[in-house]
């Protein structure tokens, strides 16, 4: 089970805007630590945002995307209150959810 | 007069009385901060506590905020010249390109280098060399077109190799470390670096 | 196991033409969200090359659009951290992808846009040394790019 | 600098493409990229997990560090940052946060505060609890202005020698903290060096410590920032949470009075 993310939500003109952030190494497999071994790559491949069992957004990540990634969109809908769902699954089969409320903006 | 005259003594003997005690105060404290830092910092990797011995120059430079009274200056300035060793082969024009790599190297000496690395020149720290190279300081001047405005005559050879030798010689407080001096370069990178101020064919003279 | 089989379906479909190219979408996680998870595109995550890649994700030759609005650093303080935007005004965004040229696995990331979300994004990056970002989107079935440069910087003292 | 905002914020909302057609310095380059990655700081997991230490029992005692006085007293940690370093009766010593940390963590839990002080730094592999005790108190003062007192003797004394080993050269490059730091719009490599006796500068630069460090993937506090530059200085190691180290806080805390305490930040 992966660390908590944060989440953030704001509604605005009917818009809602998230804003994600994970924590996770992102190692690309290709890094050699302090001693001269090769840190196995370890990333998160699949992002999903839903809200009211809707998908909002899917993302699939390589080894390219920074340390604790970063994720912001925004979609049409959404009320302060209701509730976004985030899940990630990483390529070692890991997986956290998180939710968060929306703010009004 | 004589009122007049008594009134100014008193006046000076109060002013001296309240400076005597300011300055007392200050070199107090100035003894208070040596005696602390010798105690608060300790041996790591090759950086060895003993480290923060001052030299000469380095504690001068330091009570005064690096602004030397002239004379005292002089002096100083006397004594780091004395110190540059020129090469004995009187020969100054390494290899620019390794003078380039040295140039780009920030390295050296820390407490998380080994005692077997060389160490770099840090000159894009702060200077300006090559105009293709962005990424570069400006805590001290430009060097870009070094040679190609001085020439390379054995003159300009010598003096540059001093100056990196021991910039102190030439400014007393000069920001600049005294790279011979000190043993953080040899003699063959110091004329690497000559090389890469002075060879028309270095980036620098571009 | 799956991503296996998908790989061969993958090649196969390659030479059908556009109805292949829509099934390669649907694997993409493009059509059937539900599938999303098993279908992240190892072909193309592994690519090398641009060229691989695009080929990897079924794209022919995308063409060069202002429509796209590609936001990053001019200069990044530090490869390990480069925030890139994407921001789309064509009609009926359903993908963007992020491609770093000079990465040794080029594809970033891609992110697909259900109808109700906008199309743009923001995430952030890692760059090996100075690159192109380039930006994929595709609207209404059509591939368009954006590509700029950002320069990486060596950062501090460089001790 | 308000034009320099207004570039800045104009860059952002028009994107790149336009900043190309412009003309800017590297500078604002780079701070064009430093606005860009301020949203987001992964510094908040550092923050989660210091308070998470901060409430959980631990040591020979089994206790938490909620009844810690950090200057404002028992358990306050609203706005202490903000304070710090001040003089600690009980101690009998001026003390920043991670020194009052080391004692808090000594006579509420009966940890070996000396075990702690010899590794006090994260690593790749090992996080540091001090380091995210201190990121959560720090978390505590955004937005409160510095404040830091020279009033009692001990305190204008640290600020005294403080501001003496800002201009101390010593080691085999003869650096002191005043060789980068002491001159107005330069810059080493391609970072702007702050001017820290400068107070506009001393300000943006000690409200944004502790920071996550992009280039390292850790937050990063105080005393780290000043170990780091002592590294650099081509200096021995400063012993954590030292008088000397204190001291130097002393004098940088209290150049960046007057201005809401911004951290923690986000660097390169």
């Amino acid at each position: 089970m992966g660390n908590p993310m944060k989440i953030r939500a704001s509604v605005k003109d009917g818009v809602t805007e998230v804003k994600i952030l994970m924590q996770h190494e992102m190692e690309t497999g290709l890094r050699k630590d302090a001693d001269g071994t090769l840190v196995p790559a370890w990333f998160i491949t699949e992002v999903k945002a839903q809200y009211q069992g809707r998908s909002v957004m899917e993302a699939q990540f390589g080894q390219s995307v920074s340390k604790n990634p970063y994720l912001l969109f925004r979609f049409k809908g959404g009320a302060a209150g209701e509730k976004i769902n985030v899940s990630w699954m990483d390529n070692k089969g890991d997986r956290r959810s998180d939710e968060a409320a929306i703010a009004a903006a | 007069m004589n009122a007049k005259w008594m009134m100014g003594a008193v006046l000076t003997a109060s002013m001296a009385a309240l400076t005597i005690p300011a300055q007392a105060a200050e070199s107090k404290l100035d003894a208070k901060t040596v005696e602390i830092v010798k105690r608060d910092f300790q041996d790591k990797g090759i950086a060895k506590a003993d480290r923060v011995n001052q030299d000469a120059l380095q504690a001068a430079c330091s009570k005064y905020q690096d602004k030397l009274p002239a004379k005292l200056k002089a002096k100083m300035e006397g004594e780091q010249e004395a110190t540059i060793k020129l090469p004995s082969d009187d020969k100054y024009m390494g290899d620019w390109k390794a003078g380039e790599k040295l140039a780009q190297s920030g390295k050296g000496m820390t407490w998380s280098d080994k005692a077997e690395d060389p160490a770099g020149g840090n000159c894009y720290n702060c200077h300006q060399l090559s105009a293709k190279e962005i990424a570069f300081g400006t805590i001290g001047p430009s060097l870009l077109h070094y040679g190609k405005i001085r020439g390379n005559s054995i003159e300009v050879q010598r003096h540059t190799y001093g100056h990196i030798y021991n910039a102190k010689a030439f400014q007393a407080c000069a920001n600049m470390p005294r790279f011979g001096h000190m043993g953080i370069l040899s003699e063959a990178q110091l004329k690497d670096l000559v090389a890469l101020l002075l060879d028309p064919e270095s980036p620098v003279n571009k | 196991m799956n991503m296996e089989i998908n790989q061969g379906r993958r090649k196969a479909l390659k030479v059908g033409g556009s109805a292949g190219l829509l099934a390669l979408f649907g694997s993409l996680g493009l059509l059937q969200s539900g599938l999303a998870q098993a279908e992240w595109n190892k072909t193309a995550f592994s690519a090398k090359s641009m060229d691989e890649a695009l080929n990897a994700m079924g794209v022919i030759i995308p063409e060069n659009s202002a429509s796209i609005k590609l936001t990053v650093p001019e200069i990044a303080e530090n490869g390990a951290v480069v925030p890139v935007t994407v921001e789309s005004s064509l009609a009926n965004v359903e993908q963007i992808s992020i491609f770093v040229d000079k990465n040794p696995n080029v594809l970033a990331a891609n992110f697909s846009i259900p109808s109700g979300t906008e199309g743009m994004v923001t995430t952030r990056v890692k760059m090996g040394q100075t690159a192109n970002v380039i930006a994929l989107v595709k609207a209404d079935g059509k591939f368009y790019r954006a590509s700029r440069e950002v320069k990486v910087t060596a950062g501090g003292c460089g001790g | 600098m308000n034009t320099k905002i207004i570039l800045l914020l104009t860059l952002t909302a028009n994107g790149a493409a336009i900043a190309a057609e412009t003309e800017v310095s590297d500078s604002a380059r780079i701070a064009q990229y430093r606005e860009m990655i301020s949203d987001g700081n992964p510094a908040d997991f550092d923050e989660m997990r210091g308070e998470e230490l901060w409430k959980t029992a631990a040591g020979p005692k089994l206790a938490t560090l909620e009844q810690c006085d950090l200057g404002k007293g028992p358990g306050v940690v609203k706005g202490v940052y903000a304070q710090l370093p001040r003089f600690f009766k009980d101690t009998g010593r001026v003390q920043d946060l991670e020194s009052r940390l080391l004692t808090c963590m000594s006579t509420l839990q009966g940890l070996n505060v000396d075990e702690i002080a010899a590794k006090p730094f994260a690593s790749e592999k090992k996080p540091s609890d001090i380091s995210s005790l201190t990121t959560y108190v720090v978390g505590q003062s955004k937005g409160v202005k510095m404040a830091v007192s020279v009033k009692h003797p001990k305190e204008k004394e640290a600020y005294e020698i403080g501001k003496r080993i800002f201009s101390y050269r010593a080691g085999p490059y003869d650096f002191a903290c005043s060789t980068c730091h002491a001159t107005s719009n330069v810059r080493i490599r391609m970072q702007d060096l702050p001017n820290l006796n400068v107070k506009k500068d001393a300000q943006a630069a000690y409200t944004t410590w502790p920071a996550y460090r992009v280039s390292q993937g850790l937050t990063r506090s105080f005393q780290w920032r000043l170990n780091d530059c002592f590294r650099q200085q081509r200096f021995p190691e400063p012993k954590f949470a030292s008088e000397a180290t204190v001291d130097l806080t002393m004098y940088l805390a209290v150049s960046a009075n007057g201005t809401p305490f911004a951290g923690p930040g986000l660097k390169r």
